[in-house]
């Protein structure tokens, strides 16, 4: 690997990790948790342990947590300064993702119920 | 490098002192952090381009058009084999890319081999079902709903099998070329991509197959 | 099934002339241009110096040809459906029958935005980033080349359809369930489908190479805060481009299902949702616009400082401006289809959101006005077309507003006012940036400036042209005309279309005298040349080095010591310490770009037609090059200190 | 090219049957709307391009009066200026935007003290089939309503997505295959007034035009009752309209099937044949009215 210039020693890509920066037990970790999540997710379809209408809500919970524990621990995205960043774009991203999925969601509900068939609507 | 800025008046934002290390601030940055860096926005965009079949997925999930709808055709058990693949490959994936960096090329192989090898049997179950659901006629000419269905698994597993194929090849690039720059580069720009695959897939087996099943 | 799919002799409309007569003329100049160039003997220079270029200076120059190219193709649809109009009342129904004038909008819309508006835009991005950045390349200069053959082979393939089968007769945006196999089963959608999805992967993978070359690759001391204007807006658009692309893609994707495998997810029947298309289409396309007008703010930015001899005006509420407009365009799609129904709450919201992003536009339209105060203000060609800006676009922008207001868009929802808007935002803001930007870097891509008159000439020309073209499209828009008439009834509007027409055909003549200028400035480029590098008493690195600039830009990285880093250097105020020359590392050329391309064009083709078996053969050929290439990668080229001051002697 | 010249005064005679002629209270408001959109952005739009004209002429360098500032890039108050009044605009803007969008959605009802009318719109390749539920009587391309009374339109597609849209009476809006969407306008007064599709459909798309007949309320019930002399809507006749063609005359039906427009928008109505797959130009068309 080329060596680089002090100067630049911070300045750090997504993955981007030195020789013995990232040890086995960062993957173990990151392995463990996401199996915790995975198996709380399908064990909570079907169980009662929740309340049935948050169990939604609850599974979307457990997938972002699911999501943070991937970035965190295998794709090395953390909140330090040598990676304001990556950062900074992964924000950018996910603000584009929620706004045409939220915004696809919302205009498609409204549309679909305004130009419901007023003969389907008559039906329960 | 200059640290001191001599006149305020040639500062943008007057704040700080001395050039932060990085950023490209300092002059351009090394090639592995470019690399990189443009690899993760890469893989942003293909996260955007896999939410945009996702809200197709959403709108379209409820017109089954009399066919049938996802809980009658789900097999969570299937998929939780399948997410179990993935999860265990994604860590494989990060040992070798620990071997690589460490330049043990036989661990290396071993580590790519088992991650090959969890991807396969990912891609089989996958491959698996939805033949199953063509032969039970439900297949993605039926209806809406399984249109996107079909999409968005089937450009998943796209990804996936493009993964495996470029894993290949980048064992035999440490074969033949060593672990020369370059292909350093290409390894971690893979270990990203493994690993982004494993993030959309959290996405689809909560958005698709667990809400899918609840009804 | 035969061996050629769907093609057969039947494909090529011999029987339209017009057509014919196009195809002729385009494939006699191209024999007569392939000819010159192997008999004079120029293959190789070709082939070296630009095909396999990696040089993100002579890509851009290419970008821009390619934009020009394209830019007569999309005119000459342009004056066949203006002089089609002129003359289309009442029993008169033109000389453009529907099948043809339907391809012409859908031809003409299609190709001037993503093969002349875009290319134009991300050539000149391409030129003058990493120039005005103080950095020798792109960040991944081969990627680079892979672009810019990608959107060439999209070019390529779109022009196919001229001669081999046809364009899609659906407008520029591919509505379904129109669009889909019911109502369209020929091959020009799929031309269409698949041209853009081919130079739209060419587009995301130049939108993240200049991404991270802004982000990663500046000179040293050029922190965010000191970048050029220019930069700032190429940043937002790029970003803009990484963001919105592949939401097309994906939407594309899902049409292309539709029409080949029998998918619903737009068609009428099983449940396939049109509304859907649309929503996501407009999700890609409101970011699309702006992708194309931040560059051009930054274009005007640069010039109005220059000829101004000031540094800009509120440089920070400018880059604050910048992103408000490049987070808010991802908040406003729904304002083209008011119309569909989604109710008050929706249209009102959307509504809303499209209006504030008058209030950063109109902030930069004050901080260019601020920027001319107190100047002194030398009105050379860039400088007029900036002045010719202003106005041009703040009326395009109003009227855009207008449009916000739902219960105005109502009833002005694709009326021809609507056209009106966008001619006057896209040709006002873009297209006159894209002439300002040509001329003002044109010096320093060829080391000599254009003709002054002829420059001038055409702006005159195009500014009236513009407006007597345009103008009567609103007047016409509020008397009920509606988009993409081949014919009409109503005999009131015909003079408002003679004008129209009147109006294109000055633009015809603008559009001649940059032809002229071209030729005569090559023609008289001795005495027009530019020894200094700097014609235009310019206040940012790429003017600091020389013209043309070599191709490693600068034998030593400059040290950026404030904004305006060259203005600063000419007052003497960055003191230069001269660093001693180091050994710089190039990128080597490659043929990876266009031996790919060609590929991905037969590819492209085949699945148009549908020969399966060349669709194989183009993917396992295309997969065969990149192999190839994973194994004999060019790498770097040393350039030792004794060539660098061999080949510079000012260093 | 006499023509031409003929044409001249009737084009002066400006913007008759536009957006601008208003003949309904819809159309009224959204005019109102439109001017007073345009006087707030003229506000600041002259200042700009007066500005515009001003600064380049005054600051061009060959003026020695003009004072040259090379150094003034910055003034907290102009800042302050600049991102304020535009956004005062865009306050009343957005303001009449969010209540407009309210009071005139398509769907809300106009008030009056008469009942309205019902007509369901089918859109066609390439014309409109107007059907009158309590009328039982259907026309083609050509609608007839009272004068003075609400219309409510249900609208769907047969076919692709296209736009009914009568200028003078107000908003457009999108008919849409399975899909129903509504719009609520009314006619102040007796008139002829221009109708069109406003969404490019393909083909026949430039043909696909009618005309709306605003009756006094008497004239119109004898309308009704002679309207219903005519032939019948059968299935086969609709088949036959559904086909791709335009239609020379606006059509009159005596009766339509009752629940015809319901059937169309659950697509379950007889469908039109459509062009061959094979073929890489053809479309099949047929003029399908005579
Ligand atoms: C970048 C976008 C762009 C540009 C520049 C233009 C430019 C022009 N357009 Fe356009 N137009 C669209 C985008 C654009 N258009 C779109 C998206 C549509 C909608 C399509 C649809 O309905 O689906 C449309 C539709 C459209 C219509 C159809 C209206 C309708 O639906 O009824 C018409 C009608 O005349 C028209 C006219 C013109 C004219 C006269 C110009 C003129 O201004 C022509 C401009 C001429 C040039 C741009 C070439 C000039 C320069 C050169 C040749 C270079 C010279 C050489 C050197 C410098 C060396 N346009
Ligand atoms: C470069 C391209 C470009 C740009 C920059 C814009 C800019 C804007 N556009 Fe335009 N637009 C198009 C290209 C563009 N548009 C195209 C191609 C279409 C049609 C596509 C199709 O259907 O085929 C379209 C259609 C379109 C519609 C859809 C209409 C319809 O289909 O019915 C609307 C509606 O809101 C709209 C609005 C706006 C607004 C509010 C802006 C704003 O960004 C404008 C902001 C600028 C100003 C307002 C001027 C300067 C400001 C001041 C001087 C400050 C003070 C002013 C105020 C407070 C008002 N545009
Ligand atoms: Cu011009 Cu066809
Ligand atoms: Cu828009």
């Amino acid at each position: 690997m080329t060596e680089q210039k002090g100067d630049r020693r911070l300045d750090h890509a997504p993955g981007g990790q030195k020789e013995g920066a990232v040890r086995l037990s960062t993957y173990l970790a990151g392995l463990g948790l996401a199996l915790l999540l995975t198996v709380a997710s399908f064990a909570l379809v079907g169980s009662g342990a929740v309340w049935a209408p948050a169990i939604p809500i609850l599974l979307a919970v457990l997938a972002v947590a699911q999501m943070g524990v991937h970035l965190v621990f295998f794709l090395h995205i953390t909140s330090g300064p040598e990676n304001t960043n990556n950062t900074l774009a992964l924000a950018f991203g996910v603000l584009i993702v929620a706004l045409t999925v939220g915004g696809t969601l919302w205009i498609m509900a409204h549309l679909d119920h305004n130009m419901m068939p007023m003969a389907a609507m008559a039906k329960p | 490098m200059s640290g001191e800025i001599a006149d305020p008046r040639h500062e943008g934002d007057g704040g700080a002192k001395s050039d932060p290390p990085g950023h490209g601030e300092g002059g351009p940055a090394p090639k592995q952090v470019t690399v990189a860096f443009g690899f993760w926005i890469f893989l942003l965009s293909d996260i955007i381009m896999f939410s945009g079949l996702f809200a197709a997925y959403a709108v379209l999930a409820p017109n089954t058009a009399g066919g049938p709808e996802g809980s009658e055709l789900f097999e969570l058990r299937l998929v939780f084999v399948e997410t179990l693949c993935l999860l265990f490959s994604s860590f494989t994936c990060g040992v070798m890319s620990i071997m690589a960096v460490r330049q043990r090329a036989g661990a290396t192989y071993l580590w790519a081999a088992f991650t090959a090898l969890l991807g396969l049997s990912f891609l089989a179950i996958e491959l698996y079902e939805l033949t199953h659901l063509i032969l039970d006629g439900a297949a993605p000419t039926h209806s809406a709903f399984l249109s996107a269905l079909f999409t968005l698994v089937g450009a998943h597993g796209l990804h996936v099998a493009v993964g495996l194929v470029w894993l290949t090849v980048m064992m035999g690039q440490v074969a033949t070329l060593g672990f020369t720059d370059a292909v350093e580069r290409r390894l971690l720009c893979f270990g990203l991509y493994w690993h982004a695959l494993d993030i959309i897939w959290v996405a689809l087996f909560t958005v698709v197959y667990l809400y899918g099943v609840m009804g | 099934m035969t061996l050629l799919g769907r093609l057969s002799w039947d494909s090529i409309p011999l029987h339209e002339p017009i057509v014919m007569v196009t195809a002729g003329v385009l494939f006699v100049v191209l024999l007569g241009t392939g000819a010159t160039i192997l008999f004079k003997g120029w293959l190789p220079y070709l082939w070296r110096e630009w095909i396999t270029s990696v040089d993100h200076k002579r890509i851009g120059v290419m970008y821009c040809l390619l934009a020009l190219v394209m830019l007569i193709r999309g005119f000459a649809d342009a004056l066949m459906m203006r002089s089609h109009q002129a003359m289309a009342v009442g029993t008169d129904k033109g000389f453009l029958p529907p099948d043809h004038y339907d391809q012409i909008f859908s031809a003409h819309g299609t190709i001037m935005i993503f093969f002349v508006a875009m290319p134009f835009m991300i050539g000149l991005m391409n030129f003058a980033v990493p120039l005005q950045l103080g950095v020798r390349d792109v960040a991944f200069p081969t990627l680079n080349s892979v672009s810019f053959w990608l959107t060439a082979t999209g070019v390529l393939l779109i022009n196919t359809s001229l001669v081999v089968g046809e364009f899609a007769r659906t407008g520029w945006l591919v509505y379904p369930p129109l669009s889909e196999r019911a109502f369209s089963p020929g091959v020009g959608v799929d031309y269409y489908l698949w041209a853009l999805q081919i130079s739209g992967a060419g587009t995301l993978l130049g939108g993240i190479n200049l991404v991270t070359t802004i982000l990663k690759m500046r000179a040293p001391g050029m922190r965010y805060t000191r970048m050029p204007i220019f930069c700032w807006t190429a940043l937002a658009s790029n970003l803009l481009i990484v963001a919105a692309f592949p939401i097309l893609t994906a939407t594309l994707t899902m049409l292309t299902l539709d029409r080949y495998l029998g998918f619903h997810f737009f068609t009428n029947e099983a449940g396939g949702n049109q509304m859907l298309f649309v929503n996501l289409i407009w999700a890609w396309g409101h970011p699309e616009v702006y992708i194309l007008v931040l560059p051009a703010f930054g274009i005007f930015s640069e010039i109005i400082a220059t000829f101004s001899g000031k540094p800009l005006f509120g440089y920070r509420s400018m880059v604050l401006a910048t992103l408000a407009i490049c987070v808010l365009s991802f908040m406003v799609w729904l304002h083209h289809f008011f119309t569909m129904g989604a109710g008050a709450d929706v249209n009102g919201v959307f509504g809303v959101m499209t209006m504030i992003i008058a209030v950063p536009t109109g902030v930069k339209v004050f901080n260019w006005l601020f920027t001319m105060y107190g100047g002194r203000l030398r009105f050379e060609v860039p400088m007029l077309w900036a002045v010719a800006f202003i106005p041009t676009f703040v009326v395009g922008g109003m009227t855009g507003v207008l449009l916000a207001v739902p219960p105005a868009d109502f009833v002005l929802h694709n009326s021809v006012f609507l056209v009106a808007h966008f001619h006057n935002v896209i040709i006002g803001g873009v297209l006159f940036a894209a002439f300002a930007g040509y001329t003002y870097w044109f010096p320093k891509a060829f080391g000599f400036r254009l003709h002054d008159g002829w420059g001038k000439a055409a702006v005159v020309l195009w500014v009236s042209g513009f407006y007597l073209a345009f103008m009567p499209l609103y007047a016409l828009g509020l008397m009920g005309m509606t988009r993409r008439l081949q014919h009409y009834d109503n005999p009131a509007w015909q003079p408002w279309l003679i004008a129209a027409w009147l109006g294109a055909l000055l633009i015809l003549g603008g559009i001649a005298c940059l032809a002229m200028q071209l030729y005569v400035s090559v023609r008289e480029r001795r005495s027009l040349a530019d020894a200094s590098g700097d014609p235009w008493d310019g206040r940012t690195l790429e003017w600091a080095t020389r013209s043309p600039p070599p191709p490693w830009n600068f034998a030593r990285l400059p040290q950026v010591e404030g904004r305006d880093a060259l203005a600063l250097m000419k007052r003497g105020e960055a003191e230069k310490t001269p660093d001693p020359l180091v050994p710089i590392e190039m990128p080597r050329n490659s043929a990876y770009g266009f031996v790919g391309a060609f590929f991905t064009y037969l590819t492209g083709f085949a699945l148009v037609w549908h020969i399966w078996w060349l669709v194989l053969l183009g993917l396992l050929a295309g997969f065969a090059t990149t192999l190839w290439i994973a194994w004999h990668q060019p790498g770097e080229q040393e350039i030792g200190v004794n060539e660098l001051r061999a080949l510079e002697p000012a260093a | 090219m006499r023509r031409w010249i003929a044409v001249v005064p009737l084009a002066l005679a400006g913007c008759s049957a536009g957006v601008l002629d208003p003949q309904g209270p819809v159309a009224r408001a959204e005019k109102q709307i439109l001017f007073d959109s345009v006087g707030a952005m003229l506000l600041i739009v002259v200042p700009v391009i007066l500005a515009t004209i001003a600064f380049a002429w005054w600051f061009r360098a060959g003026n020695r009066r003009a004072r040259y500032r090379p150094a003034w890039d910055y003034s907290g108050k102009l800042e302050l200026l600049i991102w304020s009044v535009p956004a005062m605009i865009v306050l009343f803007l957005g303001g009449t935007g969010w209540v407009g969008a309210h009071l005139l959605d398509p769907r809300r009802a106009i008030p009056a003290k008469v009942a309205p009318i019902e007509v369901q719109v089918v859109a066609l390749d390439w014309k409109w089939l107007f059907l009158y539920p309590d009328q039982r009587v259907a026309t083609v391309n050509r609608l007839i309503v009272p004068a003075g009374t609400p219309i409510h339109f249900r609208l769907t597609s047969a076919t692709v997505m296209n736009s009914f849209f009568v200028p003078q009476l107000g908003s457009q809006i999108y008919a849409m295959a399975g899909m129903e969407a509504q719009l609520r306008l009314a006619a102040d007064r007796p008139g002829r007034y221009p109708g069109i599709a406003a969404h490019y459909s393909g083909k026949g798309f430039s043909d696909m035009t009618f005309t709306v007949d605003a009756l006094p309320a008497a004239q119109f019930t004898a309308w009704v009752a002679q309207a219903r002399a005519a032939p019948p809507l059968d299935e086969a006749r609709y088949r036959q309209l559904a086909r791709r063609g335009t239609v020379a005359q606006p059509l009159m039906f005596g009766t339509a099937p009752p629940r015809l427009f319901d059937a169309i928008v659950a697509q379950r109505a007889p469908a039109a044949e459509r062009p061959r797959d094979a073929s890489n130009q053809g479309e099949a068309d047929a003029e399908a009215g005579k």
